[in-house]
């Protein structure tokens, strides 16, 4: 980090590869400021508006909801979005900055997600609802919500995916996300074919693909746990006919009050 | 999956087989000879273990082997294939083995 | 005689987030074949997935605890009790915040469909946090008089998109991922299809459709604190606009009181609507001054522009005095880290604030435009003050103007708004497929004009340098900041026209670095600063016309709403001079919703 | 090539549990000489008693040892739920592999230095 009055001056290396022109990628040397409160993407976006207009990335919402910006900065897969820059230079005071990996590259640091898409539509993403359904909501309990947590606030980013060695090695595993993703589904009591979409994950390319490498829960920008889910999906794609059975007893009672065991915290405070 | 699974029961097969093998048959480490095997062997007890042992190991390295090839999209599409040499290979490294225990 | 190369569907969506996936999901529910739907985004990073509080419907799930006052805790109500919410109250409240510019019919048709289209949501999946008996969580929003904001935690947006979506996918929905929509080909009042880039690879193509639908979002872009995606650069405003269709009430630009100082990222109003305070450089709750009654909830534009004055006044904080502290530190880390956790990791990474015992700084930002594509409460756009329609062309959600915010929106009622009239002109589109719409023939090639664009932007300019679009874009936010901004006036507004037309001139020697065809965001970038300064030129002439302040219009040369002269929505027309106004009436119902004085 | 210590435990897993299907049927091999008679089967094991092969013995033993307790660790994360602890069995796996290689490794070296 080269100082320069109060602000310093870092180096940001960029993975850079246009297939219709370049034979293979390579690494390209930019200098940008770093004050306090700057993010990488902020980074990005000055280089491309002042200093090589074809620098190119993906980018949307700016706040880690949308899943655009995943890349790799420094070996570790993030959002830049809301990664300061200054807090993640190497050793030397450099950023490199390269796309998600194990995916085919489209431009720079914007890769073709299409697999990932894929499994993740394989999954059959939708709710498969109970046949009757209610004049108003399904009743589930905070806890039955709490227990979805990750699943459903997955943005789709693609880290996970792309820092799994097994994807690294077939395209054909169903990777992480969709099985996060699988999860939500089986686990929501308002799913009513538990036992087909497990059976379905029951398959060498299923949930028994994945080698509990960890990689998808080092890399997740927003925490999840994406093994977790998996190693529970294991368990259930075994026990998938009680499972079923269960869910059904569930969903007799899908349109009635949970008891309410012991005292019920207030929903929302005051003063 | 059965592959998964037979792959996680040999495992646990293995540990308790080969922690006893280490311990009986390796130490104290020395020359291995045929008397202190045939010694041991002796015993159909330890014939019926072993042959418990080589079974566990087989379905493991066979299972195992199975996994790290089918990883690769490549062979993936042989999976088939794979699955029954795996099995033949199986079968004749059993017969192979179990000859083998038996003769001592 | 159409090209060759088009691309054909039944009815093409632009556009893929509530408003836009809404339409293309049910109008294949209702029967439609065909249904494509590019949106330059893939389809879940739309901006749809970054609303957080929560979506409006008077489902009577959870009330104040009695006697706890307007800030007391929430309970959830026994199954034999009153309700305390209705329909008529959200109008009412709906009403009030739009200051009566909102159109009533359409206003009732939301409410009452607000109901509805939350417990659609739920049967479809998606996951609403819960009350301890299991019904849908509600938490009180600003302008709301009951808590009827239904939510999943701080990501309601999130899960809404994306289970509105995967039903999309179930349906058989075809989606283009990232293809950015140029032009709209309309001839004589009638839609024929849209001209599209496939970003991946660079080709333009024609996608001809018996009925295009537009939901493409808001235009928050043009300034310079927002709390707006980068793709809310109004595409289809500008392409609607360019069309030869007018746009609608575009002076109205709401600014949230809690943007994250100096990066204008959202800050939840349910930060509010948890219990935070607003705090100026003495540690005062300012709002005492200006809302006595409803203090920091009270509606966006009246908190916004409170700020504003404390601000100008010299109480601001931070070093160059243009922020407001927002202070959660009452409610606790365990209602924090429930209720608000998004809203605790943006401010600790952005700011370095952790707002469990920190003060967080914030500004006001560029939020949501009320304004937008005129349309009825079918989605169908129409073409003049009469109502005259565009056949075959729909549009809903935040890039329309259907009129529901009027002047001024509450929270959480756009997401309502994208869902319930997204709902509506997917049906209204199906009916009229299904009534025997037809291909129209095109004549000519009308990728041309975007080709010339393309290639102008990559020709290198005769003479002297050419002009960097990203800095035009700079100056463009920086003149809407100073002079359309929270407030304005007639020098100001005129300031900014002038200094928009001069972009627009300079616009002309706009060129990219980036030539190559694949993947090329250096021209979106450029074409969608074009559109920033299309747009912005109308908003600044209907502001300046508008000689009143109403809603988030606040001019303080002329500081009273003006109904006598003002009750009307202004529709711009494109004309080689520059927008040429009309002024169209508002629908009132004078029985039961009369224009009052805006008081909270 | 994204690493990290589940990447490492990763390939040294794999690499370890190929090593020995190889040694498995080396061994098998060996053992097999009992078929041919007493006489091949002390021939063979002599061939295996060379210092050097003695040497490749604490490999091999290594690379069982490892690859058994990293098994347990992965059995661990199936039946229990640890991912929040996962560098830390790493680690562990690290440590009393090396406490058990050590263990067993210098008396095989004693032996083959004799
Ligand atoms: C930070 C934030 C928080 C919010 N929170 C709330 C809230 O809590 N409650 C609430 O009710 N409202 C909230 N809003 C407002 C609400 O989110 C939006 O008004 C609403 O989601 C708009 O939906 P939409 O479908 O109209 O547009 P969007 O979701 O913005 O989708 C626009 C679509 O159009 C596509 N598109 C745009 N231009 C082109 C082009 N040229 N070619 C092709 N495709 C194009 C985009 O890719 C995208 O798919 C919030 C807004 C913001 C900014
Ligand atoms: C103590 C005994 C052992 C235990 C507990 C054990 C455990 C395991 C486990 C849990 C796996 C699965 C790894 C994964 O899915 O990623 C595995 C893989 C494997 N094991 Fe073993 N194992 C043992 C001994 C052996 C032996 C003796 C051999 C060789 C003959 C062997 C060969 C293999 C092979 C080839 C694999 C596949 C590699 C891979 O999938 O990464 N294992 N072992
Ligand atoms: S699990 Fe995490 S890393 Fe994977 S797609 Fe979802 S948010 Fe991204
Ligand atoms: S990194 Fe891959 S192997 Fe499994 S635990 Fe995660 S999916
Ligand atoms: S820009 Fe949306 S996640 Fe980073």
């Amino acid at each position: 980090m080269a100082t320069n009055g109060s602000v310093p001056t870092v180096t940001i290396r960029i993975q850079r590869f246009n297939p219709d022109v370049d034979k293979k990628p390579y690494l390209q040397e930019f200098q940008v400021k770093a004050p306090p409160g700057k993010t990488i993407l902020d980074a990005l976006h000055e280089i491309k508006e002042e200093q090589d207009g074809s620098v190119t990335f993906r980018r949307s919402c700016r706040h880690a909801i949308c899943g655009s910006c995943a890349m790799n900065v420094n070996g570790k897969h993030m959002l830049v979005c809301d990664a300061p820059l200054r807090e993640h230079l190497d050793r030397k005071g450099v950023l490199t900055l390269r796309p998600l990996a194990y995916l085919p590259i489209i431009k720079d640091l914007v890769v073709d997600r299409s697999s990932f898409w894929e499994q993740y539509q394989r999954v059959k993403p939708w709710l498969i609802p109970p046949e009757n359904i209610p004049e108003k909501e399904f009743r589930m309990s905070p806890a039955e919500v709490a227990a979805l947590r990750d699943a459903e606030h997955c943005i789709m980013c693609g880290a996970c995916y792309s820092s799994c060695q097994v994807i690294a090695l077939t395209k054909q595993y169903i990777g992480p996300h969709a099985l996060l993703k699988a999860f939500l589904r089986v686990l929501d009591p308002r799913d009513s074919a538990p036992a087909a979409r497990l059976a379905d994950l029951d398959r060498g390319d299923g949930v028994y693909r994945c080698h509990t490498i960890f990689n998808c829960i080092d890399a997740c920008p927003k925490g999840l746990n994406p093994t977790e889910a998996i190693e529970t999906l294991r368990k259930l794609v075994i026990k998938r006919q009680a499972f079923e059975a269960a869910r059904a007893e569930r969903q007799r009672r899908l349109d009635q009050p949970i008891e309410v065991v012991g005292e019920a915290p207030a929903l929302s405070g005051g003063e | 999956m059965r592959i998964f699974l037979m792959q996680r029961w040999s495992a646990v097969a293995l540990l308790v087989f080969l922690t006893l093998h280490m311990v009986v048959v390796h130490y104290p480490p020395g020359h291995i000879d045929v008397s202190r095997v045939l010694e041991r062997l002796d015993n159909p007890l330890w014939k019926a273990i072993d042959i418990a042992f080589l079974v566990a190991v087989l379905t493991h390295a066979l299972t195992g082997a199975y996994m790290v090839i089918t990883d690769v999209q490549r062979f993936n599409v042989y999976k088939r294939a794979l699955a029954w040499v795996g099995v033949v290979a199986g079968v004749l490294l059993f017969i192979y083995g179990t000859q083998t225990i038996l003769a001592f | 005689m159409a090209p060759s190369d088009a691309i054909t569907h039944d009815v093409i969506v632009v556009g893929a987030g509530l408003a836009g996936t809404w339409a293309a999901m049910s109008a294949m529910e209702a029967g439609v074949q065909d249904v494509g739907v590019l949106s330059k985004l893939h389809p879940l990073r739309s901006h749809s997935g970054a609303a957080q509080g929560g979506i409006a419907a008077a489902l009577n799930n959870v009330r104040p605890v009695a006697g706890t006052g307007p800030r007391g805790p929430l309970e959830q109500i026994p199954p034999d009790a009153e309700p305390i919410d209705s329909w008529e109250l959200h109008m009412f409240d709906t009403i009030k915040g739009s200051d009566w510019l909102g159109d009533q019919d359409a206003i009732e048709i939301m409410v009452k469909d607000a109901i509805d289209i939350v417990y659609a949501y739920e049967h479809m999946g998606c996951v609403f946090s819960r009350t301890p008996d299991g019904r849908i969580a509600q938490r009180r929003f600003g302008g709301h008089s009951t808590p009827r904001a239904n939510y999943a935690a701080d990501w309601t947006g999130h899960v809404l998109l994306h289970t509105i979506h995967e039903q999309a996918l179930k349906h058989g929905v075809k989606f283009y991922s990232e293809w950015f929509a140029l032009d709209l080909i309309v001839e004589d009042r009638v839609c024929k299809g849209v001209v599209a880039m496939n970003i991946q690879t660079g080709e333009i193509v024609t996608m001809r459709a018996k009925a295009v639908m537009f939901g493409t979002g808001g235009y928050g872009r043009a300034w310079k604190i927002t709390s707006n995606a980068t793709a809310n650069t109004g595409d289809g405003v500008a392409i609607a606009y360019n069309a030869g269709i007018p746009l609608m009430d575009m002076e109205f630009v709401q600014f949230h009181p809690t943007g994250l100082y100096r990066h204008g990222i959202l800050m939840s109003e349910a930060c509010r609507g948890e219990g935070g305070y607003l705090l100026n450089n003495a540690g005062e709750r300012f709002m005492e001054r200006y809302a006595p009654d409803k203090m920091e909830l009270a509606p966006r534009d009246l908190v916004s522009r409170s700020e504003q004055r404390e601000i100008d006044e010299g109480r601001g904080v931070e070093e160059d005095g243009q922020g407001i502290y927002l202070d959660l530190r009452h409610l606790g880390r365990d209602k924090i880290m429930e209720r608000l956790p998004q809203v605790r990791d943006i401010a600790l990474k952005f700011v370095g604030v952790d707002i469990i015992d920190g003060l967080c700084p914030i500004q006001p930002t560029a939020h949501y435009s009320m304004g937008g594509i005129p349309a009825d409460a079918d989605g169908q756009v129409i073409a003049d003050a009469e109502g005259t329609p565009v056949i075959g062309l729909y549009a809903a959600g935040e890039c329309a103007c259907i009129s529901v915010h009027g002047a001024n929106r509450l929270g959480t009622n756009s997401l309502l708004d994208a869902s319930v009239f997204g709902r509506r002109a997917g049906l209204a589109i199906a009916a009229f497929i299904k009534g025997g719409a037809a291909l129209q023939p095109i004549e000519g090639d009308p990728t041309a004009p975007a080709r010339q664009r393309i290639a102008r932007l990559m020709s290198d300019p005769p003479g002297s340098k050419g002009e960097s679009w990203a800095a035009l874009a700079r100056a463009l936010k920086e003149t809407m900041t100073a002079n359309a901004g929270i407030f304005r006036d007639e020098v100001r507004l005129k300031t900014a026209l002038a200094d928009i037309h001069a972009l627009q001139e300079r616009f002309e020697r706009a060129r990219v670095m980036d030539r190559s065809k694949r993947f090329n965001t250096d021209v979106l970038g450029a074409i969608e600063t074009e559109n920033l300064l299309i747009f912005s030129e109308v908003i600044a002439v209907s502001a300046l016309e508008r000689t009143e302040s109403r809603g988030a219009h606040a001019r303080t040369d002329y500081p009273k709403r003006d109904d006598e002269n003002w009750l009307k929505h202004t529709l711009a027309h494109k004309t080689p001079d520059g927008p040429a106004l009309s002024y169209k009436g508002v629908t009132i119902d004078w029985e039961k919703y009369p224009p009052q004085e805006r008081k909270y | 090539m994204y690493r990290s210590t589940g990447f490492i435990a990763f390939v040294l897993r794999r690499l370890t549990g190929v090593a020995l299907v190889i040694y498995l049927l080396l061994h098998m091999w060996v053992i097999g000489g009992i078929n041919g008679g007493a006489e091949t089967f002390n021939e063979r094991m002599e061939f295996l008693g060379k210092p050097f092969f003695r040497l490749l013995e604490i490999g091999l033993l290594a690379a069982v040892v490892y690859h058994g307790v990293d098994g347990i660790r992965l059995l661990i994360g199936h039946y229990f739920q640890v991912t929040e602890y996962r560098r830390g069995l790493f680690y562990a796996v690290i440590v009393v592999s090396g406490i058990l290689v050590i263990a067993g490794g210098v008396p095989i070296l004693l032996f083959a230095l004799e």
